[in-house]
C-alpha cells in the first residue's frame, strides 16, 4: 500500500474531503466491512432439510462451506414454516457441529468402569455376535398348541422418532426377519 | 401450542389477526395461554368432563350441524336394544367382564347385524394395542345399518349420545375440571357460533392428550364434536394433533412397533392369525365398505417387498416368516422383562428412556439387568452412562463393578448428515438432502441396519437351519455409495412407494399394486410418494408459485391428499357447503370431483350413488359416504366396536387422582393396562384410603427451549443457557401451605421416586375448586437429566406404569404427589423417604388399585340415576 | 415467597426486576485516575507557561515536568483501560467532534509532544558546552519556550474537555451536570497543579500559585455549585460515597487554599497546603465519576427524571 | 455536509452519514402483543452472528433467564408477569378460588440474581423494591409480603392476570450517541441506516456503552471490544431479512423499510385499540422524539419501564453544543485565571 493510496483510505483524509464531515458512516467504514458478505453467499452449497426437533416440519437450509455446515435456518419457500424456525430449530447448526458430539465408537465392557475405544468395524462384529446369540438363546419356534412363533424375545429395540421412514423400514424389515417382536418407537411414548 | 409448537402458532396467530377467537385449555397458564382470548385452568385429567359438557351443549341446544350430521355421521344409526350405557351401570358399559377386565363389544353393535366383526377378543386387542391399527381406517364394522334420519329412535346414535352425556352439566364441568361455569359456557358459544356452513372451528391438541390412561377417549370426544358441529373433512377444521418429533408420524405409518407392520398391518397373532388368509380376513372383514377390502392386496405387496422372488403365491409370500405376538410385547412389558432378567439385548437408537420413559428407575434398573446395550445417538445421553451416573449409583441400587451390562456406544448421523425422510404431523413427507459426511464413526441408522444385517446375513450363509431362512431369503440388496458404502436411501424410498416386479416401474398410486405377486411395496398407503421415478418427497416448489393448498410442496399420503375425507367439505349434493369454505366438490359438467385439494373420494363416483345391495369394499360407499375408510361410510359418533374402553368417551379419574369421580362410582378406566410388577408401586387414590399422603397433582410438560429428554437440547449451548435448571412451578398458595420459598428447593415425592427441583412461585398457576374441595397443582417440564450442559433429577422418574387400553401408552400427564421444602435426601436415605410414603400410604408391597370401583359405597350422584 | 421478614418496600417508579436501564460505565479507576493527571498537566503546563514568561525558572522547571509526568500517566491509563490497548491507535483514524474522546485524543496528541519537549528542553543545562549536543543545548531552550507555550495554549482545553467527556454520556449525573463538570474540572486541574508547585517551586516563586489556587478553588465551588441542585440526579454527589468524596475533595480545597494564603513564608505550610490542594483534587475527581457510576446503576436516576418530564410535557418532541 | 439536525430532530441518517444514494432506511418493528416468548430471535441471533454463551444461571425473573441485552445477548426476551388482564383476553384466574398475586413478590427475589453473561457489565444487580412494582402492575397493589397470601378464600382472589413478553434489540437511533461518541469509528451508520460496530476497529474504550440511553451495547471480558446487534448487516447486504426476524414465528419481530414498518404500526396501534387494548402504544416510532426515533421501534402493551426501556429518553449529543460552549468557557476562565494569578502584584 503506497503512502498516497494509505493516507486516501485514512478516515479523516476521507472526511475532510468525502460526503461525511462527522465521521459517522461514509468516511469511517473500515476494511472489514467493505468486504463484509453473508456466509450464507460465499457457501459451497446448500442442502434443502427439514428441522429435526417436533413434527410441524419446518423446512430448513443447510449451508456448507469447506465441507462443514456453515449456517442453518429457515427456507422461506416452506408453506409450512414460512422461513420460521423456533429456538431449538434455530439451534440446529449449534446441534449438529455442538463439540460435544462424540464422533468416536465408546464401549464399555461388562463390570468396566470406564469406557474404552472400539473399532468401528470390530464393533459391527461383535454386536453382530451378540444378536445372533441372544436370538439363539431365547429363539421360540412354535407354541404350546404348535401354531408358529417365529420369533425372539431376547431381543428389544426401542427408537426415536426422528428417524427416517427409510431407517424406520429397514429397521422393521431387518428385525422381523430376524424374529426379534420387541421393537418398538417413541410414538408408543 | 405457543410452547411446544411455536412455527404452527403462527397459523393460529394469523387467524386471530383475521378475527379468530382462541381458547387455551391448561393446567397452567402457558405462552399460548398470554395470547390466548380466553384461558381455561383445568384439573390435569379431566379433559373428556370438560369435551363432554361442549356435547351436551350442542345437543341439549339441538346446535349441531344437523345437516351435515344426519348425512355424514352415524347419528342415525339404531344401536341395538342389548346395549347399556354407563348411565344404567355406574360408569360402565355392557359387556363388561371383571375376569379380565375388558369388554365382550358384542352389545355395542349396531341393530340388524348379527355380531360385530370384530375377529378378536378385546383382551387381545389390549394387549397388542390394536386401536393403533384405526389410524388410517376405522373398526371393522358392517356397511348397511339401520338409520332414522328423525334422529327422534330412542336407541338412535344422536338419542344414546345425549342420553350418555346429559349428566356433563356446566355445574359437574365445574365440579369436576374446576372451570367455572362462566368460562365453560364462554367456551362453548363461541365453539357452536363458529362452526356451520359459513365458519369452521379447529381442535387441537398436543399428544400430552394421548399420555393419559383414557387418552384415546380424549381425542374421540373431541372427534365428536367436531362431527356434530361438521367441521371434519373442511378446510379450517378437524382435530388436529400436534406430534412431538420430526416423524413420529412417518414411526407409526412405516412403524417401528411391535405390533404393527408398514401401513397400519398388523402384526400377526400367534392364535389369531395362523395363516396368511386368516390374516388377511381378520383386517379386510369381508362385507365391509370401504378401501379396506383390498387388505390382501396390501400384505401381498409388503410380503413381496420384504423377500423378494423367496415370496410367491404357493407360499403364501412367505407369511410363515413373520413372527408372531401372542400377548404385549410393548416398551414397558419389555422393561420389566429386562428387570427380570428374561431380555438379553438391547438397542437405543435415538432415544433416552432413562430420562424420557415413565418410571425412570424401572428404565435404569433394566438396562443394568442385560447382556448388552448398543445406544446410537449424537450424545452420550443418560441411557448409555445409567452404569456410571444414574441417581441409583448414589443410592447403591447400581453398582458398576457389578453391572455386567455390556454397552457400546455407536455414534450417529445427524439429520443434515444422511438423505431421507420425515413425515410431519400432516402425513407430509419432506424429503431432506445430505448436506455433510457425518463425523468420525457416526453413521446413519440405514447404514447401520443395512451393514449389520449384511454381516448377520453372511454369517448365516451356511446355515441351513428353518429358522434363518427369512434372514436369507431377505430381499436386501440396496446400492451403497461413499467411502463408508452408504446405503442409498432413495432405493428403499422405491420400495417402500412399490414396484412393478417385471419392469421395475414405480407405482403412481396404491390402486396399482395387485394381489398377484406382480408388483411389491413396502407401505401401502406411502404408494405415489415416487410416482413417475420422481421423490415427491422431494419438490420444494415455493409457496409463492402455488396456491395456499401447495400440493407440490412435498407429498402426502395418501395420494398427496392434504385434507382427508375431505368429500364432507361438500354437501351430500356435491356442492359445496358455502363459498367461503367451499374446498372440495362435484363438478357435474366434467362428471367429476374437483377442487383445491386431491379429492378424498373416487374422482367418477356421483354424489348421487348407491350402491346395489349386496356390494363391499369400495363399491359399497353410497356417493354421499365421505369417512371411506370406515366400515359404514359415515363418521363416528358412537364406536360401535374397536374402541376397547368403550363406545363412547367417559370420564374416569386419572388412576392417580386424589379426587373421588364425582361422575360415577366406576373411578378410573376399568379397562386400562395394569402392570402388577413390583417395581411398579402405585399411589393410592380414592375410593381406597390414604390418598391424602399424596394430596397435589403434578403434571409435566414441554418448555419451548427444550426438546423431550433433552438429548437434543440440554447439549446445545444456545438452548441450554434459555432453561438452564430444573424447576417446578408451584402456586402462591401451595408455596404457602407447604412453605416454598421462590428459586428455594422443593422435593416431590411418588411411591417410586423422589426428585429435587427449584421452585418457581408463579401466579400462572391457581388452585382449582374441584367437588368442593381445593385441588393444588404443580408443573414440571420433564427434559432434565444427570447428562449434558445442564442437569436435574428427571420428572419421569414419578410416574408409575398405567396404560391406555387402546394404544399401551403410559400416563405420564398427570399423576399424585408430595410437595415438601427443601433438597431431597441423599443415598440411602432417599430410598428410606420413599418406604417410609409406601409404608403411610397403605403397605409396604407394591400397590395396585381396583380396576372396577362401582360397588363403592363412597360414591355420590350416580346411584340416584 | 420472599423473605417474608423483610418485606420490600414498595417504590415509586416501574422497572424491569429492578436492573438498571444504562449499563454502568465499564470505565475503570484508570479514567477517574486520569480526569486527575490530565487536568494536572494541563494545569501545570499553563503554571509553567506563567513561570517562563514571568521568570520563574523554578515553578517553569517543575511545571513542565509535572506536565509531562501528568501526560504520560494520562495516555497510560488510557491506554490501560481499553479492552483492546494494542488497538489504542484507532483513536487517530478519525478525528470526530461529537466525539470528546476523539478531540481529546487530538488535544492529548498535540499537547503530549509539546509538553514533552518543553520538559526535556529542561535538561538543557546538562549537556556539554560543545559539539553537536552543545548546539542543542543552545537551541533546547527556546525550542522549550515555544513548546511549552504551544503546550500551555493547549492546555484549557485538555483541562476541561474531560468534563465534556463526562458529560456526553446517558449517565443522569454526569449528563445533567454539564454545565458544571467543565468548570470543576478547570478548578480542580488548577488546583491540582497548584498544588503540586506549591510543593515542589522555590518558595519564592510561588506567590502567584497562591492566587491561583484562590482562584481554582472560586472556579471549582462556583462551578460546581449547581451540581447539587440538579435535583434527584445530583444526590449522588451529595450521598453515598460519592457524596463523601465530593465533600471530601471539597474541604480539602478549603483547607488548601486557605493554608495556601496564609503559608506565605512557612514552607512546610506551602507543602501541606499543597497536598491539600492535590488530594482535594484526587477526591473530587474520583467523587465525581463515582457518583456517575451510582446514577447510572441504579434505574431510579434513569427512570424518574424521564417519566416527570413525560408526565409534565408528554413524550419529548423535536424541542 | 452535516445536517442542521445532526445532533437532534428528524432526519435521514443514512444522507446525513455521507451516502449519496443511499437505499431506503431499514429497520425492526417488534410488536409485542403477538409475542409468544419462544426466544427463536435470540438463538437465531446467536448462530447467525456466532455470539458466545452467556450464563447458565436460573434468574426467576419469569422465563427470562437471560436477563438484559448483553455482548453476549443482542436480542432479549423479557417477560412480565402481572396481575392485571390483557386487553383482548377474558380475566385468566376469575372464579378460581386463588389469593392475592405474588408476582410483585417473585419479581423483587429475581431482581438480586445473576449470571456471568461473559460481559462487562453484563446484567447489574437489580432493586427489588422497583422490581416489586413492576409486577405489581401500573398500580402497585401494595407492600408485597406484608401478609400471607390468602388460602381459597376466594374473596381477595387474583382474577386478573397477563405475561408480557418483549424481544429487546438495539433501537439504531437516529441520533445514535454510542456512534457518536465513538473515537475510533469503529460504530458508525450503515447504509441502510443502521448503528453498527466494526470489529476490526474497535479498540474497547468503552464510551459508547455509558453513551447509550438504553443500556444495550455491553463489553465481553475475554476479547474487550464492544458487541451488540447489527441488524445482520452482512445479511441485508444482499438482499436478506435478519437472522431473528426472519426466524420470529408469529411475526413479533417484523423488518423492512422504516416507513412501511410505521405504518403498518399505526394501524396495529388503531386495530388494538378498536379491539378493546387501550393499553397498546408505541415507543421509539416517532422521529420527533428524543433520539430521532428508533431504527427499532416497539408496540408496547404497558409502560416502557415494566419493559426495562427508558420512558422517555433524550440523545445526550442533543446538549453537545452547549456543553463544548461551556468547556470552552471554562477553558477561558481557566486561562484567565492563570493569567490574572501570574500578573498580578508581585511579593
Amino acid at each position: 500500500m503506497g503512502v498516497r493510496s494509505w493516507f486516501e483510505g485514512w478516515p479523516v483524509y476521507r472526511q475532510l474531503t468525502g460526503t461525511d464531515p462527522l465521521g459517522r458512516g461514509a468516511a469511517s467504514k473500515s476494511a472489514g466491512s467493505l468486504s463484509l458478505t453473508a456466509r450464507t453467499d460465499t457457501a459451497d452449497s446448500m442442502a434443502k432439510s427439514v428441522c429435526p426437533y417436533c413434527a410441524v416440519g419446518c423446512a430448513q437450509r443447510v449451508y456448507v462451506k469447506d465441507g462443514q455446515v456453515s449456517q442453518i435456518e429457515g427456507d422461506p419457500d416452506s408453506p409450512i414454516s414460512q422461513g420460521r424456525l423456533c429456538p431449538k430449530g434455530a439451534a440446529s447448526k449449534s446441534l449438529v457441529t455442538s463439540p460435544l458430539r462424540e464422533t468416536k465408537v465408546r464401549y464399555r465392557r461388562p463390570y468396566g468402569t470406564e469406557w474404552e475405544d472400539l473399532d468401528l468395524d470390530t464393533a459391527m462384529n461383535m454386536i453382530a455376535d451378540r444378536v445372533l446369540a441372544a436370538r439363539d438363546e431365547t429363539w421360540e419356534d412354535v407354541d404350546a398348541e404348535g401354531r408358529p412363533l417365529n420369533r425372539t424375545l431376547g431381543i428389544s429395540s426401542l427408537g426415536g422418532a426422528t428417524l427416517d421412514n427409510e431407517e424406520n423400514y429397514l429397521i422393521k424389515k431387518l428385525f422381523t426377519a430376524m424374529g426379534a417382536l420387541q421393537i418398538e418407537n417413541q410414538a408408543r411414548i | 401450542m405457543a410452547e411446544a409448537h411455536p412455527v404452527g402458532f403462527q397459523w393460529v396467530m394469523a387467524a386471530k389477526r383475521r378475527g379468530a377467537k382462541v381458547f387455551h385449555v391448561d393446567p397452567r397458564f402457558t405462552r399460548t395461554s398470554a395470547l390466548a382470548d380466553s384461558y381455561l385452568p383445568i384439573r390435569a385429567g379431566t379433559d373428556i368432563a370438560l369435551l363432554g359438557g361442549v356435547v351436551r351443549y350442542i345437543l341439549e341446544n339441538e346446535l349441531d350441524f344437523r345437516e351435515y350430521v344426519v348425512s355424514y355421521t352415524n347419528a342415525a344409526t339404531i344401536v341395538t336394544e342389548e346395549y347399556l350405557d354407563t348411565e344404567d351401570m355406574h360408569g360402565l358399559f355392557s359387556g363388561f367382564k371383571e375376569e379380565n377386565a375388558s369388554y365382550d363389544q358384542k352389545s355395542w353393535r349396531y341393530e340388524g347385524i348379527g355380531q360385530n366383526a370384530a375377529t378378536r377378543d378385546t383382551e387381545t386387542q389390549r394387549e397388542t394395542a390394536a386401536g393403533l391399527e384405526h389410524e388410517s381406517h376405522g373398526a371393522p364394522v358392517n356397511g348397511q345399518t339401520e338409520r332414522d334420519e328423525t334422529l327422534q329412535h330412542p336407541r338412535c346414535v344422536y338419542q344414546i349420545l345425549k342420553r350418555h352425556f346429559a349428566r356433563y352439566t356446566p355445574e359437574m364441568v365445574e365440579r369436576v375440571c374446576g372451570i367455572s361455569q362462566e368460562k365453560f359456557l364462554e367456551l362453548a358459544q363461541a365453539w357452536t357460533q363458529n362452526s356451520g356452513r359459513e365458519r369452521t372451528g379447529m381442535l387441537v391438541y398436543s399428544v400430552g392428550w394421548t399420555q393419559h390412561s383414557v387418552g384415546v377417549q380424549y381425542i374421540r370426544t373431541g372427534a365428536i364434536i367436531q362431527l356434530l358441529l361438521g367441521n371434519m373433512g373442511r378446510p379450517g377444521g378437524g382435530v388436529m394433533a400436534l406430534r412431538g418429533h420430526a416423524s413420529i408420524q412417518g414411526s407409526t405409518d412405516i412403524p417401528t412397533l411391535f405390533n404393527l407392520l408398514p401401513g397400519y398391518l398388523p402384526m400377526p397373532h400367534h392364535a389369531d392369525h395362523p395363516t396368511f388368509d386368516e390374516w388377511v380376513d381378520s383386517i379386510r372383514h369381508p362385507g365391509q365398505k370401504g378401501f379396506w377390502g383390498d387388505a390382501r392386496t396390501y400384505g401381498v405387496n409388503l410380503l413381496k417387498a420384504y423377500w423378494g422372488d423367496a415370496a410367491t403365491a404357493e407360499n403364501d409370500y412367505c407369511y410363515g416368516y413373520l413372527p408372531r405376538m401372542t400377548g404385549d410385547h410393548g416398551t414397558y412389558q419389555q422393561v420389566l422383562n429386562m428387570i427380570d432378567g428374561k431380555v438379553k439385548g438391547y438397542f437405543l437408537l435415538g432415544q433416552n428412556p432413562a430420562v424420557g420413559s415413565a418410571h425412570g428407575r424401572a428404565q435404569r434398573l433394566g438396562m443394568a439387568n442385560l447382556d448388552w446395550l448398543v445406544v446410537r445417538d449424537l450424545f452420550m445421553i443418560e441411557s448409555a452412562t445409567f452404569w456410571q451416573h444414574a441417581p441409583e449409583i448414589e443410592t447403591g441400587e447400581i453398582v458398576p463393578e457389578e453391572c455386567r451390562t455390556e454397552v457400546f456406544f455407536l455414534p450417529a448421523a445427524s439429520h443434515v448428515e444422511k438423505e431421507g425422510s420425515f413425515t410431519q404431523t400432516q402425513r407430509l413427507l419432506q424429503w431432506r438432502e445430505k448436506a455433510v459426511e457425518p463425523p468420525g464413526d457416526a453413521r446413519s441408522e440405514l447404514w447401520f441396519f443395512y451393514h449389520l444385517g449384511r454381516i448377520i446375513r453372511e454369517r448365516l450363509a451356511r446355515s441351513t437351519r428353518p429358522r434363518d431362512r427369512a434372514l436369507l431369503d431377505l430381499s436386501w440388496h440396496y446400492p451403497t455409495h461413499g467411502p463408508s458404502a452408504e446405503p442409498s436411501a432413495e432405493s428403499v424410498l422405491y420400495e417402500i412407494n412399490g414396484y412393478e416386479v417385471a419392469s421395475g416401474r414405480p407405482l403412481s398410486t396404491f390402486t396399482e399394486m395387485k394381489d398377484d405377486g406382480s408388483t411389491a411395496g413396502g407401505c401401502w398407503i406411502y404408494t405415489g410418494v415416487y410416482a413417475d421415478g420422481v421423490n415427491q418427497a422431494a419438490r420444494r416448489k415455493s409457496r409463492h408459485e402455488q396456491d395456499w393448498v401447495a400440493a407440490e410442496w412435498g407429498w402426502a399420503w395418501p395420494a398427496n391428499r392434504r385434507i382427508l375425507y375431505n368429500r364432507a367439505s361438500a354437501d351430500p349434493d356435491g356442492n359445496p357447503w358455502s363459498e367461503r369454505k367451499k374446498y372440495v366438490w362435484w363438478d357435474p359438467d366434467k362428471a367429476e370431483w374437483t377442487g383445491y385439494d386431491v379429492p378424498d373420494f373416487e374422482k367418477k363416483k356421483p354424489p348421487s350413488y348407491r350402491p346395489p345391495a349386496g356390494s363391499s369394499g369400495v363399491a359399497a360407499l353410497a356417493g354421499d359416504d365421505p369417512f371411506v375408510l370406515q366400515g359404514d361410510g359415515k363418521g363416528w359418533l358412537y364406536a360401535p366396536t374397536g374402541v376397547l374402553d368403550g363406545p363412547m368417551p367417559t370420564h374416569y379419574e386419572p388412576v392417580e387422582s386424589p379426587v373421588r369421580n364425582p361422575l360415577y362410582r366406576q373411578q378410573a378406566n376399568p379397562t386400562r393396562k395394569v402392570y402388577t410388577h413390583p417395581i411398579n408401586t402405585l399411589n393410592p387414590s380414592p375410593p381406597e384410603e390414604h390418598s391424602q399422603v399424596f394430596p397435589y397433582v403434578f403434571t409435566v410438560s414441554r418448555l419451548t427451549e427444550h426438546h423431550t429428554a433433552g438429548g437434543m437440547s440440554r447439549t446445545v449451548r444456545p438452548l441450554a443457557e434459555l432453561q438452564p435448571e430444573m424447576f417446578v412451578e408451584v402456586s402462591p398458595e401451595l408455596a404457602a401451605e407447604v412453605g416454598l420459598a421462590h428459586l428455594g428447593w422443593a422435593h416431590l415425592v411418588t411411591t417410586r421416586a423422589a426428585i429435587e427441583a427449584k421452585v418457581l412461585v408463579t401466579d400462572r398457576l391457581t388452585p382449582l375448586r374441584v367437588d368442593g374441595r381445593i385441588i393444588h397443582q404443580v408443573w414440571l417440564p420433564y427434559h432434565f437429566g444427570f447428562e449434558g450442559l445442564v442437569t436435574g433429577d428427571s420428572a419421569n422418574d414419578l410416574f408409575g406404569i398405567s396404560l391406555d387400553p387402546n394404544v399401551l401408552i403410559q400416563e405420564s400427564k398427570v399423576g399424585t404427589c408430595d410437595v415438601r421444602p427443601g433438597r431431597r435426601p441423599r443415598g440411602q436415605d432417599l430410598l428410606d423417604l420413599v418406604v417410609d410414603y409406601r409404608r403411610r400410604s397403605g403397605d409396604l408391597g407394591p400397590h395396585y388399585p381396583p380396576q372396577v370401583t362401582t360397588d363403592a359405597a363412597d360414591s355420590g350422584r350416580d346411584r340416584e340415576v | 415467597m420472599t423473605d417474608t421478614t423483610s418485606p420490600v418496600p414498595p417504590a415509586d417508579f416501574s422497572s424491569y426486576y429492578g436492573r438498571p436501564v444504562l449499563k454502568p460505565p465499564v470505565w475503570k479507576r484508570d479514567i477517574a485516575g486520569y480526569l486527575f493527571t490530565g487536568g494536572l498537566a494541563a494545569g501545570s503546563a499553563l503554571i509553567g507557561a506563567g513561570g517562563q514568561l514571568t521568570g520563574r525558572p523554578g515553578l517553569r522547571t517543575v511545571s513542565r515536568w509535572t506536565a509531562l509526568g501528568g501526560v504520560a500517566a494520562s495516555t497510560y491509563l488510557l491506554v490501560h483501560d481499553l479492552g483492546r490497548p494494542a488497538r489504542f491507535h484507532h483513536m487517530l483514524r478519525v478525528a470526530k467532534l461529537t466525539s470528546p474522546m476523539s478531540v481529546g485524543t487530538w488535544i492529548l496528541t498535540a499537547f503530549g509532544p509539546l509538553a514533552g519537549v518543553a520538559a526535556v528542553a529542561e535538561l538543557a543545562p546538562l549537556l556539554p558546552q560543545h559539539g553537536a549536543l552543545g548546539l542543542a543545548r543552545r537551541l533546547a531552550p527556546p525550542i522549550g519556550n515555544v513548546a511549552g507555550l504551544a503546550a500551555a495554549a493547549t492546555a484549557p482545553a485538555l483541562a476541561t474537555y474531560t468534563g465534556v467527556l463526562l458529560a456526553d454520556t446517558a449517565v443522569p449525573s454526569w449528563h445533567d451536570a454539564y454545565p458544571s463538570l467543565p468548570f470543576v474540572f478547570a478548578g480542580s486541574a488548577l488546583a491540582a497543579a497548584s498544588g503540586v508547585g506549591l510543593m515542589a517551586a522555590p518558595a519564592a516563586e510561588t506567590a502567584p500559585l497562591r492566587r491561583l489556587a484562590l482562584a481554582a478553588a472560586t472556579i471549582e465551588l462556583v462551578g460546581g455549585r449547581r451540581m447539587e441542585r440538579l435535583g434527584l440526579t445530583g444526590e449522588p454527589y451529595a450521598h453515598g460515597r460519592s457524596g463523601r468524596l465530593v465533600r471530601a475533595g471539597r474541604a480539602l480545597l478549603a483547607v488548601g487554599t486557605v493554608a495556601a494564603l496564609v503559608s506565605r513564608r512557612s514552607r512546610i505550610l506551602s507543602a501541606v497546603s499543597g497536598a491539600a490542594l492535590v488530594a482535594s483534587s484526587v477526591a473530587t475527581r474520583f467523587g465525581v465519576f463515582e457518583a456517575g457510576m451510582a446514577s447510572a446503576r441504579d434505574p431510579k436516576y434513569t427512570v424518574v427524571p424521564q417519566r416527570e418530564r413525560l408526565d409534565q410535557n408528554g413524550p419529548t418532541a423535536g424541542r | 455536509m452535516p445536517h442542521v439536525n445532526s445532533l437532534y430532530g428528524p432526519l435521514d441518517p443514512a444522507l446525513d452519514a455521507g451516502y449519496v444514494d443511499a437505499p431506503p432506511r431499514m429497520g425492526f418493528f417488534t410488536d409485542t402483543s403477538v409475542c409468544i416468548g419462544c426466544k427463536a430471535c435470540e438463538v437465531a441471533c446467536k448462530e447467525w452472528n456466532l455470539v458466545p454463551e452467556s450464563g447458565l444461571d436460573l434468574l426467576g425473573m419469569s422465563y427470562d433467564n437471560t436477563g438484559a441485552l448483553t455482548a453476549n445477548s443482542w436480542r432479549h426476551v423479557a417477560f412480565v408477569e402481572q396481575p392485571r388482564s390483557v386487553g383482548w383476553a377474558t380475566p385468566a384466574f376469575r372464579d378460581t378460588p386463588d389469593g392475592p398475586p405474588v408476582s410483585p413478590e417473585t419479581a423483587a427475589v429475581g431482581a438480586h440474581t445473576s449470571t456471568d453473561t461473559g460481559t462487562y457489565p453484563g446484567l447489574p444487580p437489580g432493586s427489588p423494591a422497583a422490581a416489586a412494582r413492576m409486577s405489581g402492575g401500573p398500580e402497585f397493589l401494595g407492600m408485597p409480603g406484608a401478609q400471607p397470601p390468602g388460602r381459597g378464600a376466594g374473596a381477595e382472589g387474583r382474577t386478573d392476570f397477563r405475561w408480557l413478553m418483549m424481544s429487546d434489540v438495539c433501537k439504531h437511533c437516529t441520533h445514535a450517541a454510542c456512534l457518536d461518541v465513538c473515537p475510533t469509528g469503529s460504530l458508525f451508520r450503515t447504509e441502510f441506516g443502521t448503528v453498527v460496530v466494526q470489529e476490526d476497529i474497535c479498540n474497547g474504550c468503552g464510551y459508547c456503552i455509558s453513551a447509550c440511553p438504553y443500556g444495550v451495547i455491553d463489553q465481553r471480558k475475554d476479547d474487550g471490544r464492544a458487541w451488540k446487534c447489527t441488524l445482520c448487516y452482512d445479511r441485508l447486504g444482499v438482499g436478506m431479512t435478519p437472522a431473528c426476524a426472519q426466524a420470529c414465528p408469529t411475526e413479533s419481530i417484523q423488518y423492512g423499510e422504516l416507513d412501511e414498518l410505521r405504518e403498518r404500526a399505526a394501524a396495529r396501534v388503531a386495530t388494538l385499540h378498536e379491539r378493546g387494548v387501550p393499553e397498546a402504544r408505541l415507543y421509539g416510532h416517532d422521529p420527533n422524539d428524543g433520539v430521532g426515533g428508533d431504527g427499532a421501534f416497539f408496540l408496547l402493551l404497558d409502560e416502557p419501564e415494566v419493559y426495562g426501556l427508558p420512558p422517555d429518553p433524550i440523545v445526550t449529543t442533543r446538549d453537545l453544543p452547549a456543553m463544548w460552549k461551556r468547556a470552552g468557557l471554562a477553558a477561558m476562565t481557566m486561562a484567565a485565571a492563570t493569567a490574572v494569578a501570574f500578573l498580578g502584584r508581585r511579593p
